[in-house]
């Protein structure tokens, strides 16, 4: 098992310097035009342009900018903005706090609605209840999550006046509640969908036909035997579905004015400040890699063939 | 008789990858140095259990599989040292029958096209009319109709599936067909159909066969010599009846024994081994069978028994022999 | 003779499928008596396994149904029982073992946890009990060091150890009647030698009723005492195992014994039975059998014949049995 | 046995299948609206009247009402139509391109070909879809062509993944290996054996991948990163009707409306083809 911890984890070096370099490529050579232009303006004399790409060392040859890139990435220095010439690491320290609050709410209603529904949906299939789930988690995959903000928004505080139009609030639960919801749908109607599913590939299983055939009750054939072997699947799609969310974010922060990273990566690109565009992607691809690694070793627990590998 | 196909201390190594950096740490040794020969027009039988690696050995002689070492020669030519051309036109002469009717055949596909496609590959056909012809001709060869041409794959029983893969291979005339558990998905009556066909074809084509399964009677029932494999080994190879009435390695008589017989009125003395067969990763030092022989002693421990002839086409790799 | 343990009457599996309803079990009767072996043997498609889940009360449904018989178990109809009864039954009073001891093994529990929740479930032991009832069963099944291999999971067994595992999980509560679908069929054969041996052993000493079903007549040559052969949904013959093989009485049987392989004596041509095994959903008028028989007559395509009793403990379904030997 | 060819039988199974037939045609209803649209609006989508501006559903032969500069929204929307599907159809074609290619490349030759493929699936894999799509449309710059450029990148590695999964398998068939050892070549082994039988889960991917991109190109453009105005592009007018969110609620929920109903008929277009075409699934 220890091995399997640190082989998954050393394989995860080479992802994050391909990560790094198509990040690198994007913000430094596919870029039409000189990026400190852009910023600065027609107007800009060349002395004060050439400074400032001095200071960001923009004038060195690109091999050199690229070894330099990455290497700091590994000392968690993202570079500085264009615009406010802050590191761009503070500031995704100041806005990420809020970012995780929204996407881990979202996440854990989603996880919990979403498996709940997905058993039910399985053990009675084609019932009505199962129509009813089922349909409202294909209207949840339907639905963008910033038209369902925005309805989310027209209903509860603009028509019912009880939840807040948007916001952090100092982080007040009830500006969270919308923005969670809004976010969480689509992926508590993934999860739903991907645990039915699972679920009813499982039940046909030679094993649940052993277990039945001992005389255990359909509770602990479906709790005991199905559903843990049901959920290796699905937490896969929970792993994916994460990067989901960490897009979706970006689109709910929007929609409700939330202070997070995505909102501010959206800025970023309004304004062209590319470091800072380059450092938020970039963060938020470390952080996704770092979930899909453990997802990968949750599946040690509930999967002793890997265990054991 | 002439021999047909020589085949020399033919290895193969599957490697194992793992540890921190994905590096090889291991190798399945599924065949691991095997020598016989097939003789043109005769049927050499092929068996043992799972994982013993016969089936590995029938692809590694087609070349599906790269050996690791080792010589192939067929009709006296050395197969392995053929380029990838050579090598194609030398598949006309050696062909393969599948175990799974279910899977052999590309469901996508109709009888007529998968049987077109062998005589296409290696221009087979003179014209038009000709592709025809010839399709209905090998459909009636064996057992089947002009009809049967249009029809897909799923439309058709296990045993008919058989055929039409049978049909496939004749089309490109082989000098030697490698059967490999050609009718154990079969079910009893119509694997006697699949065995019965195979036997007129050879007689009316001449063929060769190498007929690799694990079922020791249907073996016995339409080979000529049988050699007996354990652990990537030939344990035992002689002339049928000589090695089913006369069996000289341990576990070719255990083997033997465990076969059931459709005769309540037998009875006979089991031998019964112990125990799993043992990984092929890490197979057991000298004697591979000394972990589950009855006659084990220290000598099968650490030396490898050499192989030894003892009559007429009666050869056995045991020290106690 | 000894009382039976088990008897079916007229029992009728069907599964109504888009394209129709295929009449899987047709009307079998048997009957199974304490420490008696019955083998069932039939091709693949004869209705031998849902013989077996009808018996279970699992047939899956739908699209499954059992529409009619009895099944007398200890002289009750477990047809007329209550799920949560026949719950108490299964796994305690009448046990089943599958063909496929790669699968048929939950992957993620240790074969203890697996063998333990059956012994807890019927017989109200702890688990600390329960788990050593599972170690004295591995030990009875012949797997070494049972004490360890008592925490490992499936996947740590090799197919042989795995069917062992099962055979103990269905004889820890020490059923009456064990259900056998083709334990050996995904086994090799020194394997199927051990657990066969095995079996034979464990039924001495349980005095267990068994069902064996299986294609192999060789199998059935070793093991059984009595045999039904099935087609098309049906027996067609139901004896003795010496008279089956000795005194086939039924067309089909006899096709059977002729094509297989022999190991001993000469090989003639084998003799294989035309033709192949009618779609469930389209089955000739008259007798099942009638399209393949090489003794059909005009009878045989009009009426079905009944299982009659040709002499005693022989009954076969064939209207010209007499003229057959 | 009547003779049937495999595509009849999925035709057959996808006809029983109701909710499937409902996907099939709200999609087929969005193609000929796309094409026809011209033909079919009561108003010109760009034209700006701002003496009608801001009216009401129904108000002055305004079906859907009027946005801001006075324009019609229905035909708006109608006009939308044309670029949702062309984004959907353009992107998923760029990485059916590259996903099939590389994703067969991978499964067939194994090794290091594999290795490498494998490796570039996985970085791609490791962004977050809808950041990186933001982060190419920031380098490129606002724009449909950038778009389907962005989300083509976005997509073609999990095509990609599940084609070499199937061609792994397949691979191992012995029909393939029956080809093999009669000295088929390896071009024709993938082209004429081995893809077809992929195409099913390629199909699937495909259909859902049109969805996704529609949705894709939605955010993206909601977020005011790719198409400009004055485009219909209905992730657009939604960006433009949250300005008015509490006051004019038409702007936000026809456009809205319109991506949903998209996405609804090919997610059930999708679905239903998966059943179809792998019978196993249900039951």
């Amino acid at each position: 098992m220890l091995t399997y911890i640190i082989r998954r984890s050393i394989m995860a070096v080479p992802i994050l310097i391909g990560v790094a370099t198509i990040t690198f490529l994007l913000t430094f050579v596919f870029v039409p035009g000189d990026p400190v232009r852009m910023i600065m303006g027609q107007h800009a004399d060349e002395a004060t342009i050439d400074s400032i790409r001095d200071e960001m060392g923009l004038n060195r040859p690109l091999s050199v900018q690229y070894f330099d890139f990455v290497l700091k990435i590994f000392k968690g220095d993202l570079g500085r903005s264009y615009k406010t010439r802050r590191p761009v690491i503070e500031s995704i320290a100041e806005r990420f706090p809020a970012t995780l609050r929204l996407g881990l709410s979202a996440m854990a209603v989603a996880i919990v609605v979403g498996i709940t529904a997905g058993i039910v949906s399985a053990v009675k299939p084609y019932s009505v209840v199962d129509g009813i789930f089922m349909s409202l988690a294909l209207l949840g995959i339907s639905i963008p999550v910033f038209y369902l903000g925005l309805l989310l928004i027209v209903v509860f505080a603009v028509n019912l006046n009880i939840l807040p139009v948007g916001g952090f609030g100092g982080g007040d639960i009830r500006y969270l509640i919308l923005p969670a919801i809004a976010l969480g749908t689509a992926q508590a109607a993934r999860i739903a969908r991907m645990t039915r599913s699972s679920m009813m590939e499982v039940i046909r299983m030679d094993y649940i036909r052993t277990a039945r055939s001992k005389g255990l009750s359909e509770k602990t054939v479906i709790f005991k035997h199905a559903l843990r072997n049901a959920l290796i699947p699905v937490i896969t799609v929970i792993g994916t579905q994460l990067g989901y969310l960490l897009g979706g974010t970006v689109l709910t922060e929007t929609t409700f004015s939330w202070p997070g990273v995505g909102r501010m990566a959206v800025d970023a690109v309004q304004s062209r400040d590319f470091p800072m565009i380059q450092g938020t992607v970039l963060f938020m691809a470390i952080i996704f890699i770092v979930i899909n690694l453990v997802v990968d070793l949750s599946y040690g627990w509930f999967d002793p063939r890997i265990r054991y590998e | 008789m002439k021999k047909l196909l020589e085949v020399k201390d033919l290895k193969k190594y599957f490697p194992i990858k793992g540890g921190l950096f994905g590096r090889q740490i291991g190798a399945v040794k599924a065949v691991d140095g095997i020598s016989f020969d097939v003789r043109e027009g005769e049927t050499l039988g092929l068996v043992g259990e799972s994982g013993c690696g016969k089936s590995t050995t029938g692809r590694l002689i087609l070349r599906l599989i790269d050996p690791t070492s080792g010589s192939v020669k067929f009709g006296g030519k050395d197969i392995l040292a053929l380029d990838k051309n050579q090598m194609r036109k030398m598949r006309k002469d050696m062909q393969i029958i599948f175990q799974d009717p279910y899977a052999s055949l590309n469901p996508r596909m109709t009888v007529g096209s998968i049987i077109t496609e062998a005589l296409e590959i290696h221009n087979l056909l003179k014209n038009k009319n000709d592709k025809e012809t010839r399709v209905h001709q090998l459909l009636e060869q064996v057992g089947l109709t002009g009809a049967h041409a249009r029809r897909y794959p799923h439309e058709f029983s296990g045993g008919q599936r058989q055929r039409i893969g049978i049909a496939r291979v004749l089309a490109v005339d082989p000098k030697i067909i490698i059967a490999d558990e050609p009718v154990s998905a079969l079910d009893v009556s119509i694997q006697a159909q699949v065995i019965n066909l195979l036997q007129d074809l050879q007689q009316d084509l001449g063929l060769t066969f190498l007929f690799i399964a694990h079922d020791l009677s249907v073996v016995k029932h339409i080979s000529n010599r049988v050699a007996v494999m354990y652990l990537g080994n030939i344990v035992e190879m002689a002339e049928k009846n000589e090695l089913y009435n006369n069996p000289r390695h341990p576990y070719t008589q255990a083997l033997l024994s465990a076969i059931p017989i459709a005769d309540p009125t037998v009875k006979r003395e089991r031998i019964i081994l112990q125990g799993d067969v043992p990984s092929p990763i890490n197979p057991p030092s000298g004697c591979r069978f000394h972990t589950r022989c009855p006659y084990a002693r220290d000598i099968c421990k650490k030396e490898e028994p050499v192989v030894k002839t003892i009559g007429e086409d009666h050869i056995v790799a045991c020290h106690l022999v | 003779m000894k009382r039976p343990v088990i008897e079916i009457k007229d029992l009728k599996t069907y599964f109504f499928v888009e394209e129709g309803v295929v009449k899987a079990v047709d009307g079998v009767s048997f009957e199974i008596a304490e420490g008696e072996t019955l083998g069932i043997v039939g091709e693949s498609g004869c209705g031998k396994s849902v013989t077996s889940i009808s018996i279970m009360r699992l047939v899956p449904n739908p699209p499954g149904k059992i529409v009619g018989g009895q099944i007398l178990f200890k002289g009750e109809d477990l047809l007329m029982k209550s799920e949560a009864d026949m719950r108490k039954i299964r796994g305690n009073e009448i046990s089943m073992i599958f063909q496929e001891p790669m699968t048929s093994l939950n992957p993620v529990y240790t074969i203890g946890d697996q063998i333990a929740e059956s012994v807890m479930l019927h017989q109200n032991l702890t688990k600390r009990e329960a788990f050593s009832r599972a170690v004295e069963m591995l030990d009875k099944v012949g797997i070494p060091a049972s004490e360890k291999r008592v925490h490992e999971y499936p996947h740590q067994l090799s197919g042989g150890m795995r069917q062992r595992v099962m055979i103990a999980m269905a004889l820890s509560c020490n059923p009456k009647m064990l259900v056998a679908d083709e334990p050996t069929t995904a086994l090799d054969v020194t394997i199927q030698a051990q657990i066969l041996e095995l079996m034979k052993q464990l039924r001495d000493e349980f005095n267990t009723a068994i069902m064996l079903i299986t294609h192999d007549l060789g199998v059935i040559a070793e093991v059984a005492d009595r045999v039904a052969v099935m087609y098309a949904g049906k027996i067609v013959e139901y004896t003795d195992v010496m008279t089956l093989f000795q005194k086939p009485g039924h067309p089909y049987t006899i096709g059977l014994l002729k094509s297989i392989p022999k190991l001993t004596g000469n090989h003639k041509r084998l003799e294989p039975i035309q033709g192949v095994v009618p779609s469930p959903l389209n089955l000739p008028q008259g007798c099942k059998f009638n399209n393949r028989c090489p003794y059909a007559r005009e009878k045989c395509f009009e009426k079905e014949p009944e299982l009659v009793e040709v002499e005693k403990g022989h009954s076969v379904r064939c209207w010209f049995h007499d003229q057959l030997q | 046995m009547v003779q049937k060819s495999k595509s009849n039988v999925i035709w057959k199974r996808l006809k029983k299948n109701k909710m499937a037939m409902v996907g099939l045609t709200i999609t087929i209803g969005l193609l000929l609206i796309a094409i026809f649209a011209p033909a079919i609006v009561p108003y010109d989508p760009y034209t700006v009247d701002l003496s009608q501006s801001m009216r009401a559903p129904g108000q002055e032969g305004h079906l859907l009402g009027t946005d801001q500069l006075g324009r019609d929204q229905f035909s708006r929307l109608l006009y939308g139509a044309r670029i949702s599907l062309q984004v959907g159809i353009i992107t998923q074609s760029i990485s059916m391109v590259i996903g099939i290619f590389m994703g067969a490349l991978a499964g067939y030759y194994g090794g290091k070909v594999d290795e490498f493929i494998s490796y570039l699936i996985n970085v791609f894999f490791a962004f977050p879809s809808l950041l990186f799509a933001i982060a190419i449309m920031a380098t490129l710059g606002p724009g449909l062509n950038n778009i389907f450029i962005a989300l083509g990148a976005v997509s073609w590695p999990g095509l990609a993944r599940i084609v070499r999964g199937q061609v792994l398998q397949l691979k191992e068939q012995e029909y393939i290996e029956a080809i093999r050892a009669l000295g088929g070549n390896d071009f024709k082994i993938i082209v004429k054996h081995i893809l077809p039988n992929c195409m099913a889960p390629i199909i699937v991917t495909a259909t859902l991948g049109v969805a996704g991109a529609i949705l894709s190109e939605a955010g993206l453009s909601f977020l005011g990163l790719g198409a400009q105005p004055p485009m219909p592009s209905w992730g657009l007018m939604l960006s433009m009707g949250r300005t008015y969110v509490t006051t004019k609620t038409w702007l936000t929920i026809y456009p809205g409306l319109a991506i949903m109903i998209t996405i609804l008929g090919l997610n059930l277009l999708g679905d239903g083809l998966r059943d179809a075409l792998d019978p196993r699934m249900k039951q």
